[in-house]
């Protein structure tokens, strides 16, 4: 089991590595936005597949935190990209 | 019990990490910044929303399993805000570089 | 197999590293940056440090990275100007050396002796004099209680100095640039949902530090955060430098550490030396005075100079 | 394990903790208080604190003991020692009496008056200063590496704001400059920190003295932790910061950067080379270090030299001042080597470090008082300003005069005691870089006065009359720099002041004058007795034309040198040298 | 033979801090200097958490000491950004621009202004 759980974060970081393509093509600041989107909710995943695999306590809160300030930087930084004011 | 639970686990997990390569894929392949945000957002949603129950059996406390489903209550909150933020700027044309 | 994930991780550190280094658009270089923080993340929890990712993960990707994006959205319009970018041969030169220096250090790493050296023993013989549970909230906040006072009052110059940099017209003012929104909009939705969510995940982080990875900075980093969303969101805006009330709230924590550490001295201890039976009692009554505090420091670090009036 | 506490904490211990935070405590309530009461909390402060660090020289110096504090009773490798030695003890009275006559000279520049409302400068002043006089106390005091890391930041966070206080343009961007480029430093300090955990698993002083072997990383820390601080401390050619952001800052900034701040990191090199690694540096090593500073005294004089500018000559005169610093290494390297006591290295380049941050600090005033008064700062126009404003004239030159190293000064006796050990360890060419030093600092102080005392054709207006207050603590300052050879002389061993007042030693004082003279008409940008009489001999024009010549491609040399990617380059060579320099040595 | 995760994780660390080094000296834009640093400072953390891991014993999954100075050195970088982004902002609101080139040669003809 802790195999499949670690190949499955592996995976899930080489799906949005590719990802990071669109960052790299852009064009528009708006695919670039995505991108760090997907790569915050793959990295949350990952995080939590390999927290579980090897068993080290307290990684749950470790992405507990990275969620919360996820959020935070998304919005910081889609306001800063965007301009918008909704 | 034990065996069951693992068949779950494996199933949702998977299931998840294709949900990943499908927002990818979308991210990559869809044409324009709308219909790419569309795809995204199943990466987002289920993707992360399916290894969250696949990893919920593995847990010893019920307080861990609550704490995953906020981690992705908080992500599913923030992709909602993203994707109407990015979809409204873009409708506006405000994101050409 | 843990290997083969490591091997992912560092291949995609680096070159999201080199990638932040080298691309042409300054906001592309804040967007790689945020991404190559989140990964980083997974690199601590590889190592087993789960307080330095806590801290990373809140500190070096969550603030530091709305703060270099506010700060590229301010500067869009910033042309590279007056011949500065560097000729080939600087480039060239530059990579050298430093390459030269990051191939030393490699050597130095691998020279490290085996077994390496630590202390770990030495704070579990001792971790049951401070009451705690949490060998790095030992550390922190006894063995080493000095630095952490020390750091809450750098974090303290650094406010002056930003709040130094103020132009004279907006001195007493707010800093930042005013955010107005939709009240019934999406981002002021957020801004009334997400709050109290963050403020119970700071309290517990802090919580969970006595004996588990956790602790203030992690905690007021959360607040900190929150506070800033709240003030994206149009709901609060800044409060002016001048107001007592802020001024009383980042100076409370580190005066409650001294005022407690002086009670060391006094007791025939030592300064900052914890009154036996108290140990524990008086960590958490200084950790939960400095959270708040340093959550404001850190608020309006992030905030920036004066700019407006009051 | 508080058990065994009373064995090392001294009685007395609690006033280094005490010197720390006192300044800390003073800034809580300043910010608290704020508006003009930042000012009255600054002074009790500096009051406190001033006599808190005489309380610890009569322990230290005077009874000859040193205070030892644990905090919270912890003792290394787990805890956090502070200690102070003479060096410490005679540093932080040096600093509290440079910050009192600062305080008392800006009293005035930065007072708020009452019923105004808080102002930007005063406050930010005020609470500045504290903090980077308890940044240099932790420097100090602290035997542990990484507590001095924090240390250094808490200088370098609380002095580039005060490099633009005024808010003007360039100010700012040179507060920027200095800020990236001492954040570089304190990464390349705190890598070599780390380093040395790994190897020793402790990052105490005495302890990592203890341990430490001349290995791979070792080395490779100590030529980090080197250069970190070099690159903090701008000592040539790493002082692309300095020149602008000392010269811009308002005069009483000024002087607490130059006089005080740049001490605070050289101190920490002081520490690393003669406490903590000296099994493991090299004298070929520590010389190099020296001809960083040989470097820095012949082209920081020469640039000051060509100055047109007041206070950016005073500023590149800083930059000569760092290399007499640096002078002190090789020697301690030589005398350990050699298997004797390093005192009389320690001695000089503490007096050295004493003796500059009274005179720079006093220079800087007293130019900030002409500034104010003339107002502008042109050293070409000057004429008359000796007549109308002498005191600051008087406190310029006599600042100027120990600068030079003249007797009684502190760096007279700093070089007495420098010269009676070279002998030993055969570093005869460094005292041939320190007298050419003495000419060149002579030079430019004989510029200056040489102008400000031509007579102006119509009587000089003042647009202000020069803070009587103001003079009369920069004059102060010179003075205890001026006067420091004669303290030095009855309490460090060997250095005394037989000698300066015989024939042949005011002989030797004229001579220095006299070079002075040939030094400013060699090299001097504009000279004041110019265009004045019959011309002077064809073969002086020629000899002139050379020398202008060396001045102006020294400036230029200068000016690519300070050039950001160069000096970065620089300071990544400069660390490889240092390691490479070491691991041949052992 | 795959190379274990603290000499992995060291390696990348030393490569970190080649990258920032690098950026901190081409980059003419002082935001980019800022990020660079922030480069750097990750390699040098990333160092100490290696030499942690290494001194892992006594039942914890690395050595307390450096993870707790860690902590320390990661909130100063942070507020050291902070000041810096703040003296960037600042001189950009005052010149309008951002490069910290200095102005000209000091002394020979261009001192005064």
């Amino acid at each position: 089991m802790r195999e499949f759980l670690l190949g499955a974060a592996g995976f899930v970081l080489l799906m949005v590595a590719l990802g990071w393509i669109r960052i790299l093509r852009g064009p528009a600041k708006a695919d670039r936005m995505m991108a760090a989107q997907l790569f915050g909710t793959g990295g949350i995943a990952a995080l939590l597949l390999l927290g579980l695999a090897t068993g080290i306590p307290g990684v749950v809160d470790v992405a507990l935190v990275l969620a919360v300030l996820a959020v935070f930087a998304s919005i910081a930084f889609v306001k800063a990209g965007t301009g918008e004011g909704a | 019990m034990s065996a069951i639970a693992d068949i779950l686990s494996v199933a949702a997990i998977v299931g998840g990490a294709f949900f990943f390569m499908a927002g990818t894929v979308g991210l990559l392949r869809f044409p324009d910044t709308l219909t790419r945000l569309h795809a995204l957002t199943k990466a987002d949603n289920l993707g992360l929303g399916l290894i969250v129950l696949g990893l919920i059996p593995r847990l010893d406390s019920a307080f861990d399993a609550a704490k995953l489903v906020v981690i992705w209550l908080l992500v599913l909150l923030a992709s909602a805000v993203v994707s109407q933020l990015v979809a409204r700027a873009a409708r506006r044309g405000g994101l050409q570089q | 197999m843990i290997e083969a994930l490591n091997l992912i991780l560092v291949t995609m550190i680096l070159g999201l590293a080199a990638w932040t280094i080298v691309v042409r658009d300054t906001f592309a270089a804040t967007v790689g940056f945020l991404v190559y923080g989140l990964l980083l993340a997974l690199a601590w929890v590889s190592l087993r440090a789960i307080d330095v990712a806590l801290t990373e993960v809140a500190i070096g990707a969550g603030l530091t990275g709305a703060l270099l994006i506010g700060a590229a959205s301010r500067l869009k319009q910033v042309v590279t100007a007056r011949g500065d970018e560097p000729g080939m041969l600087t480039r060239l030169m530059a990579g050298l050396v430093s390459a030269a220096v990051a191939g030393g250090l490699a050597a130095c790493i691998l020279a490290l002796p085996e077994p390496a050296p630590t202390l770990a023993e030495a704070v579990a013989a001792n971790l049951g004099a401070t009451g705690v549970g949490n060998p790095i909230t030992g550390v922190l906040m006894a063995f080493r209680a000095l630095d952490t006072l020390l750091e809450a009052t750098v974090l303290l110059f650094a406010v002056v100095g930003v709040w130094s940099l103020a132009p004279d017209r907006a001195w007493g003012g707010r800093a930042g640039p005013a955010h107005r929104s939709d009240p019934n909009g999406i981002l002021a939705y957020l801004g009334r949902v997400l709050p109290p969510i963050g403020i119970v995940i700071a309290i517990y982080i802090l919580w969970v530090g006595a004996d588990d990875p956790g602790g203030k900075f992690q905690g007021a980093t959360i607040l900190a955060a929150m506070w800033t969303l709240v003030i994206m969101a149009g709901l609060v805006d800044v409060p002016p430098v001048s107001r007592t009330s802020l001024r009383l709230a980042l100076v409370a924590g580190p005066a409650v550490f001294i005022a407690l550490g002086a009670v060391g001295a006094a007791a025939g201890g030592a300064f900052l030396a914890w009154p036996a039976g108290l140990e524990k009692a008086l960590i958490v009554v200084v950790e939960v005075a400095l959270m708040p505090s340093l959550a404001v420091t850190l608020g309006l670090l992030l905030a920036g100079a004066p700019g407006r009036p009051a | 394990m508080t058990a065994g506490l009373q064995d090392i904490t001294t009685p007395g211990g609690l006033l280094l903790v005490l010197a720390v935070l006192l300044p800390v405590i003073g800034l809580l309530a300043g910010l608290v208080l704020g508006g003009r009461h930042a000012r009255s909390a600054a002074l009790v402060t500096i009051a406190a604190g001033l006599a808190v660090a005489l309380a610890v020289a009569d322990a230290v110096l005077v009874s000859g003991g040193t205070l030892v504090y644990l905090m919270g009773g912890w003792a290394p490798p787990l805890g956090v020692l502070l200690r102070a030695d003479g060096l410490s003890a005679a540093m932080m009275l040096a600093a509290a009496v440079v910050v009192a006559g600062i305080a008392v000279y800006a009293g005035r520049d930065f007072g708020t008056a009452r019923g105004e409302p808080e102002s930007r400068r005063s406050l930010a002043f005020w609470l500045l200063l504290l903090a980077v006089w308890s940044g240099l106390n932790l420097v100090f005091v602290t035997r542990d590496l990484f507590t001095g890391y924090v240390a250094l930041e808490m200088l370098t966070f609380a002095a580039v704001p005060l490099v633009c206080l005024d808010g003007k343009g360039e100010t700012i961007r040179a507060a920027l400059r200095y800020l990236l480029f001492a954040l570089a430093g304190s990464m390349l300090y705190l890598l070599g920190v780390f380093l040395l955990y790994g190897m020793y698993g402790t990052v105490d002083m005495a302890l990592l003295a203890e341990r430490a072997g001349p290995d791979v990383t070792t080395i490779a820390a100590i030529a980090l932790l080197t250069l970190g601080l070099a690159a903090k401390t701008a000592l040539f050619p790493l002082h692309l910061w300095l020149p602008p952001a000392h010269s811009g800052a308002p005069p009483a900034a000024s002087a607490i950067l130059s006089g005080l701040v740049v001490k605070g990191s050289w101190f920490l090199v002081v520490r690393i080379w003669l406490d903590v690694f000296p099994g493991v540096v090299t004298v070929t090593s520590a010389e190099l270090l020296a001809a960083f500073g040989a470097a820095a005294i012949l082209a920081g004089n020469l640039v000051a030299l060509r100055q047109q500018r007041l206070k950016l000559l005073v500023a590149y005169s800083t930059v000569a001042q760092i290399g007499y610093l640096f002078v002190m290494f090789p020697l301690a390297a030589g005398l350990t080597a050699a298997g004797l006591d390093d005192a009389p290295a320690r001695s000089a380049g503490l007096l050295q470090a004493v003796s500059h941050a009274l005179a720079k600090a006093a220079m800087f005033m007293a130019a900030g008082l002409i500034y104010k008064s003339v107002g502008h700062d042109r050293i070409a126009e000057l004429a008359g300003s000796a007549r109308a404003m002498p005191l600051t004239l008087l406190t310029f030159a006599l600042a100027g005069i120990a600068l030079m190293g003249l007797p009684p000064g502190g760096a007279y006796a700093a070089k007495k005691l420098f010269f009676d050990s070279t002998a030993a360890t055969g570093l005869g060419w460094l005292e041939v870089v320190l007298n050419a030093g003495a000419f060149l600092t002579a030079g430019y102080t004989v510029l200056v006065l040489a102008h400000a005392l031509r007579p102006a054709g119509a009587l000089l207006k003042l647009e202000s009359r020069p803070s009587r207050v103001g003079e009369l603590s920069a004059l102060a300052l010179a003075l205890a720099s001026l006067l420091l050879g004669c303290a030095a002389a009855d309490m460090i061993p060997g250095a005394s002041l037989a000698g300066a007042f015989t024939p042949a030693g005011i002989l030797s004082a004229l001579l220095i004058l006299a070079g002075g003279v040939a030094i400013a008409g060699a090299f001097g940008l504009q000279l004041p007795w110019a265009g004045r009489g019959g011309g002077p001999a064809a073969a002086l024009v020629a000899l002139r034309r050379l020398t202008v010549a060396v001045g102006v491609l020294v400036v230029r040399a200068d000016g690519a040198l300070r050039q950001w990617p160069v000096a970065t380059t620089t300071l990544l060579l400069a660390a490889l040298a240092f390691a490479a320099v070491i691991a041949a040595g052992t | 033979m795959m190379p274990d995760t603290t000499t992995l994780l060291g390696l990348c660390a030393a490569a970190l801090v080649g990258l920032g080094l690098y950026g901190l000296i081409v980059h003419p834009q002082p935001l980019r200097k800022i990020l660079a640093f922030n480069i750097l400072g990750n390699g040098i953390f990333m160092i100490c958490a290696v030499i942690a891991r290494r001194g892992a014993g006594a039942g914890f999954g690395g050595d307390p000491v450096p993870q707790a100075l860690l902590i320390t050195a990661i909130v100063v970088a942070f507020a050291a950004s902070a000041l810096a982004v703040a003296t960037l902002l600042r001189l950009h609101g005052e010149t309008g621009d951002t490069s910290i080139a200095p102005e000209a040669p000091a002394g020979g003809k261009t001192g005064g202004h």
